[in-house]
Parts: C-alpha cells; structure tokens; sequence
C-alpha cells in the first residue's frame, strides 16, 4: 500500500510494538537513521531484538537503545568498536543475548526475507564456530550451510531522497543496508533528506521502489 | 445476459484497494487498468522490470525499451522506477504485490489455479511469470468465463489440467458471478442472468451462501 | 579483470567454444543483443546450451540460430509466441530438447550462480509439473522446492551506455535480464548503444559495476 | 633484519596481477593501496558498497556518507559504482574479486584461516566480512608478521584460534619471507634476514623448496 509522508519521527515510529524485531541499517554512522533511532527511544518499545550490522556507538543512538534496556537481543556481524562500550558491559554481563552473523550472510538472509526465498545454502561460514549446529551440504565439492531468512516486523532505515510515493535514493556507501532492510520488514520506515514531489526521481535511478516503504519522514 | 469481458473487468477493479500494487497479467486481466482512475492510487507492476506503468503507448510514444509482459508498447507514468528481472520477481515471490489478476482455463475449489498448460501432447508449453504471480502476490483474483465453450465449468472441484499453483486463488470473477474461496468453501455473489439454483445445479463444486 | 573495448561483434564473440552454456538477454525484443547473436550464428560455435527468456521470434537472432541447428538445448520461461515457429517446429520433431523454468526461478537461479548461493528453496512451482522430480521441504507451512544455480559460460547481453570500465546503464524494461545474466557468466559480452569515458557515469546510477564485464561492443 | 608493514604490504601489490579487483582488509592491508600506482590498474573494492574506492579523504574532501569497511573517510575514483551490501556480498560470495588481502592471528599449512577471535572468553566476538572475503574472492592473500611477540610462529600445522575459512589461503606475506600454499604442500620464497634451514627450525610446518 501507499508511502504515508510523515511530519515526525515519532509519528513515523509510532507502530513499533514491544517484542518487535527491527532492522536497523547503516554502516558504522554512514546510513544510520539516527532520528529514527532517538524516536524509537522516546516511543518507548522495549523487548525488542535488534537487526543491523554493528551494534551502537558511543552513548546514543543504538547504544542509548541498548543502555535503556530496551534491547533482549542483537543480530549483528561487528559489534565490536572502539565505541561500542554500552555493547560491551552488557554482553559480557549477560544482559543482552548476541547472534553474531557473518556479514554477508546478514545481507543475504535478509534478501531472502524479502524475495521469499525460505531458505539457502552458503560456502560462507562453513566449517567454523558461526556456522555450529546448522544443516551442512556438499554442493559442487564445497560445504555449504543452510541459512534461513531474518524478517523485520520494523526496518528503520536512512535514505538521501524520496518522492511522495516512496521512491528512494541513496548516497555513496551510506546506502549499505538500507535497500535490503527495506524489503525485508513488514514495515519499513525511511529518514531522507528531502522529500521531493512525484516525477522529480530519475526511474533508472531509484534504488528502492516505493512498493518497500511505508512511512517517510524528512528530518 | 451475464457480463461482457468489460464489465468483468469493472468489477475487478472496483474490488481493488485504494494505493494497492498490482500486477495484471496478460490478456484479459490487462483491460482491467481501463477501470481504475489516477484517484484509485493503484500502482501497476509488470514483471519485466517496471513499476507505475501507464497505459499502451500509441504513435510516437511507442518506445521499443517500454514494453509490458505482453510484450505491447506501454508508457510510464510520474513517479516510476525500473528494475531487473530478478529484483522483479524477488518483489512479487516476497509477497509485496498487494494483488494480481490473472486468467485461467480452471480453479478448483481450494483455489489450485491452472492457467499455463492445457496438457494437449503437441502444445509447446510456456509459463512465463504465471507461476511466481500466483505463487507470490498476497491476493490472486483470477478473471474468466465460468463456462467453457461446451458447457463445462472451469471451478471444479479438482484440476484436470496441469496446475499453476496450490491453494493461491482467493477470487474468482465470471460472466455470471463472483466466487470467493474461503477455507469454510466457495461464497457464491453478484450473480447476473442466473438463479442460485441454476449456478449450484451446474456447477459440481458445493456453494455457500452469502 | 579489466573488460575490453571491442571494435567489431565478431571480436567480442571470439571466445564462445562448442558446447557452450550462452546466457542471452532480452525479453521479447527488448534488450535482446540482436548484433552479438548474429555475429554468433557467423562465429559457427555450436552444441550450444541457451539460456533465454524466450525461444527466438521470426526468422533472425535466436531464431536463425535455432534453425541452423547450432542449439542442443533451450532453457526458458517463455518459448511459445505468435512468431516462435522456429523453435516450435524443432521442439515438435524433437530436435531441441527443452527445459521449461518459471520466470521467476529462471532470474533467481542465475541470479544464485552470481551471489555465490550454492542452492535455494523457492515455493514457486511446489506442487506442479515444473517441480516433478526435485527435493521439497516445508517451511514455514508451505512446500518449497529446491532449486540450483544455472551459470554460463557466456553471457551475451544489451545494455545502453558502458563507460571504458565497463560499468553499465540500461534503457527502461531493456534492463530485464542484463543485470542478472552479466554476474551468472564466466564471461560476459555487452552491446551498448554508446562507449563513453570513464567518469561519464553517474557513479549512483550504474546498474552493472564493470567488475561483472568482460567484452563491450558498441553496435 | 626484516621487512617493515610497508614493505610487505609493497611485495604484495607487487603481486597483484593488472586490472584485477581487489578487497583490501581493514588494518595493515589496507596499507597495500599505497603501492598500487594508477597504471595498476587495480579497482579497489569496500564491502560496504563501492568498487573504485579511492585513497582517504582529507579535509574538506571528508563526506560522512563515503567511507571504507574500516569507517575511515575515503574518496571514489573516476568509473567508480555504488551498491548495496546484500549486492556488494554477492559480489563478494559469487567469486568476482580477483583478490582479497587479510590480516591473520593463524594461517594452516592447509590454508585453514583463523582471523576473526582470539577465542579469549571476554572477548567480545566480531566477524564483520571476514569469512565473506575469506570464501569469495578467487585468491586470498594474508599478511601477518610471521612470529607472534612470543616467538610462536602464526604459520602453524592446525589453528588453535576459531577458524575464519577453511583451505581459503593461497599465499602468507609475511616480515621474513612469502609461502605460496600449494597442493602439494608450503613453498617459501624470499627470504630477509633468515635462513632456510633456521626458517625451517622455526616452523613446525614442513616446507618446500622453491
């Protein structure tokens, strides 16, 4: 159904329920939706397991989310950072549960969420401690491991541009996760720069097609 | 008296929801975006690689890269996007098309749908994006006569040609009537030059009433 | 490795050998590498498996290749058209062996093969002919079928402007199966409307990165 | 007497063959760009999203959206393009880098890898690409400094750190020598400041000569 142009975070956030599961994209700051993430704090939705590859920096943002309390659960492939203390005490207070992913295998299973495919086999990770557990298959002479995908009930992603119908443009590497996410959620929820009118986006050049987004908000 | 191909159509779209994405497919099910204004919000999607697609193109609009899966000239309208055949079918296998519209030669009861094959030995089969359309969008509205040429309806109670997909049709709109099926069984409405009686007695497939 | 700049179709053809998996863009007309398949049907390579949405139309491209016996196998969605007669009559006498592939599975195969993706569960095509004789697996409460990576070893495609790199632009629905088709091959082949220089391209708007083409022919 | 980072990072690009693409690791790796003159013709890949990805960016030439897989500011070259990550790890995953240079804790005999855990319990653990590049590109290349500050050598017949890969590793450039690992077992090439025969002390893995 149609994008709905939103004129606040917290108005783009508001259907973020407690226990949800929420993609968050970004690269480290480059593509981090920043004002969503600060709403989604304000809103107050806790219980929630968290999506997205690194796993905050410094004391806002994902990391004020995670010292809040407000995260059972982080999907990630790095979480380690030079900033990412909030992180740290409480994994190694056993406080918040860690699936680590490798980061390919993040964009991957998210891909298949959103293209429907129920599940595949990857080389990546095979034969190593992230892959323990799971179902193995040699294909063409190489192990391979059985993914599965990771549904967003929420992504909260950051984008340069958007049309009233949802279209979305990115910027250089701030693109990241945005796209994948966005197919991925239920919902998908979309900070932009600028929101222009319809007709304004090249069509060779939308990256995310408005079929993806739900809500937008220019912050 | 029952419903031309046009009024068919008029019905489908009036059942559509404001704003949805729809992929119609080709043949009949394409007359279908006659019936839907600009106020509707309804995107069109085809499968080749567009979204927002406008009506046919006509002279010097005809341009040899815009085409639809039928392969017809068509035009693009403000606020498109165009994409690849796997981002295409990724969108439509990922459940994002809020509904297609596609044709059939039988639908059973429990909505298998067959469309692609007649099962004729010499036919060279195509299926095209038929399978993913039905297999993929959230609701699948077939378009068809419910009679075939000699009589024989084509809601039944089981397939005889081969299938399309299992389970996939959640409406059926005919010349005569609209069929919804639902997991209690088929809801028969709107029907047009035909008594309830007449439609159950020609039909083998048992009808609920509305 | 650095894709090269051709002067003629025949020199962009050059490598495809007997025997060869030749992926072929185009849906109908549009995007297809009309130039690349006629410089094929000269170049003489034959025992070809072709890889396409469609079976060939009238008499030319595909079609001419077809009728002068040059193709062992077709792997499409959509052979039969108004003017598929080539392909019909060879399929009816059995001298072309067919294996018929849902659209969507055909792009999403290839585009396994590209990705590195070993094998996938699709839920396209579970319970009909198309599916007969391949692993199922319920997931999530619906029958998927397990589908595998179809690579070329030749892709030849159409794209609209190519930058000396070999970044590519397409045209409208010419895109379709480009994209896809350039990451599946070992070696891919492009017609392009237009060779520009490097740093023409819009960096954003590149929809195939050079590191996906080998050959790139101006026709 | 041996070779400082930058000289081993000169040795490999030294190596890398004219226009390949190449995914340098974060930390020392990505020192090898630094010897990589245009006339390379090498196009450096990030896996966050950019091939032809350009030195750091200094000063005013700082953009927040353009950084590296390290989240340091960089620049794009002329001819470069952007993508997404489930793209840029299809790229990656799919065998389309000619080259990927990594950092090592260990490296087997067998090319097993071990980059990404030191396996320490309170560590907290963070793969990143690691194993993405490790699978994908056609060669892997590992710079390491070939003696840990214990003196134990990071060449070693089995990983005892958590493994990134398996059998991925091609050739270890290290600060006294470069080991092809072959089928056949490890060759050493390139000797500074050591000796085969105290080299071979060294090392509980057998070697090869070149």
């Amino acid at each position: 159904m149609s994008a709905r142009i939103c004129g606040t975070a917290a108005e783009a956030v508001a259907e973020v329920a407690d226990g949800a599961t929420v993609l968050v994209g970004g690269f480290g700051m480059a593509g981090m939706p920043v004002g969503l993430v600060d709403a989604l704090l304000e809103q107050g939705a806790s219980e929630l397991t968290v999506v997205s590859n690194n796993a905050g920096n410094g004391d806002t943002g994902l990391a004020a989310l995670l010292a809040r309390g407000r995260v059972r659960k982080v999907v990630c492939s790095f979480p380690r950072q030079s900033d990412s203390w909030v992180f740290d005490d409480l994994y190694r207070s056993g406080r918040v549960e860690l699936e680590l992913v490798p980061q390919g295998n993040l964009a991957e299973r998210m891909r298949a969420a959103g293209a429907g495919i129920g599940a595949f086999f990857t080389p990546t990770g095979a034969g190593t401690q992230l892959a323990e557990g799971k179902e193995t298959r040699e294909i063409d002479g190489r192990t391979h491991v059985l993914e599965h995908p990771i549904r967003g009930d929420v992504a909260l992603i950051a984008a340069h541009r958007a049309d009233r119908k949802g279209n979305l443009t990115y910027r250089k590497t701030a693109r990241n996760f945005g796209p994948v996410m966005a197919t991925a959620a239920r919902h998908t929820v979309v900070q932009v720069g600028q929101v222009v009118e319809v007709g304004t986006l090249d069509p060779e050049s939308v990256v995310t097609p408005g079929i993806y987004v739900d809500r937008v908000v220019s912050l | 008296m029952s419903l031309s191909r046009d009024q068919i159509a008029a019905r489908v779209a009036n059942d559509i929801p404001h704003g949805a994405y729809v992929n119609l497919g080709i043949g009949q099910p394409t007359s279908v975006a006659d019936h839907l204004p600009p106020a509707s919000g309804v995107v069109l999607h085809t499968e080749n690689g567009l979204l927002n697609m406008g009506p046919a193109a006509r002279g010097e609009d005809i341009d040899e890269d815009l085409i639809n899966a039928g392969k017809q000239p068509v035009t693009e309208l403000p606020g498109s996007s165009y994409f690849d055949s796997a981002d295409s079918f990724a969108m439509m296998r990922g459940g994002h098309l809020d509904v297609c519209v596609l044709g059939a030669f039988q639908v059973s009861a429990e909505g298998d749908l067959a469309n692609w094959h007649t099962g004729a030995p010499d036919a060279v089969p195509a299926v095209g994006g038929a399978m993913d359309l039905a297999t993929g969008a959230r609701s699948v509205f077939v378009m068809m006569t419910l009679f075939a040429r000699d009589g024989a309806p084509k809601l039944v109670p089981r397939c005889t040609y081969p299938l399309t997909g299992i389970g996939c049709v959640d409406r059926v709109y005919t010349d005569v009537a609209t069929f919804e099926l639902t997991a209690d069984g088929v809801v028969a409405r709107d029907l047009v030059g035909i008594t309830p009686t007449e439609l159950a007695q020609r039909l083998e497939v048992p009808l609920l009433t509305a």
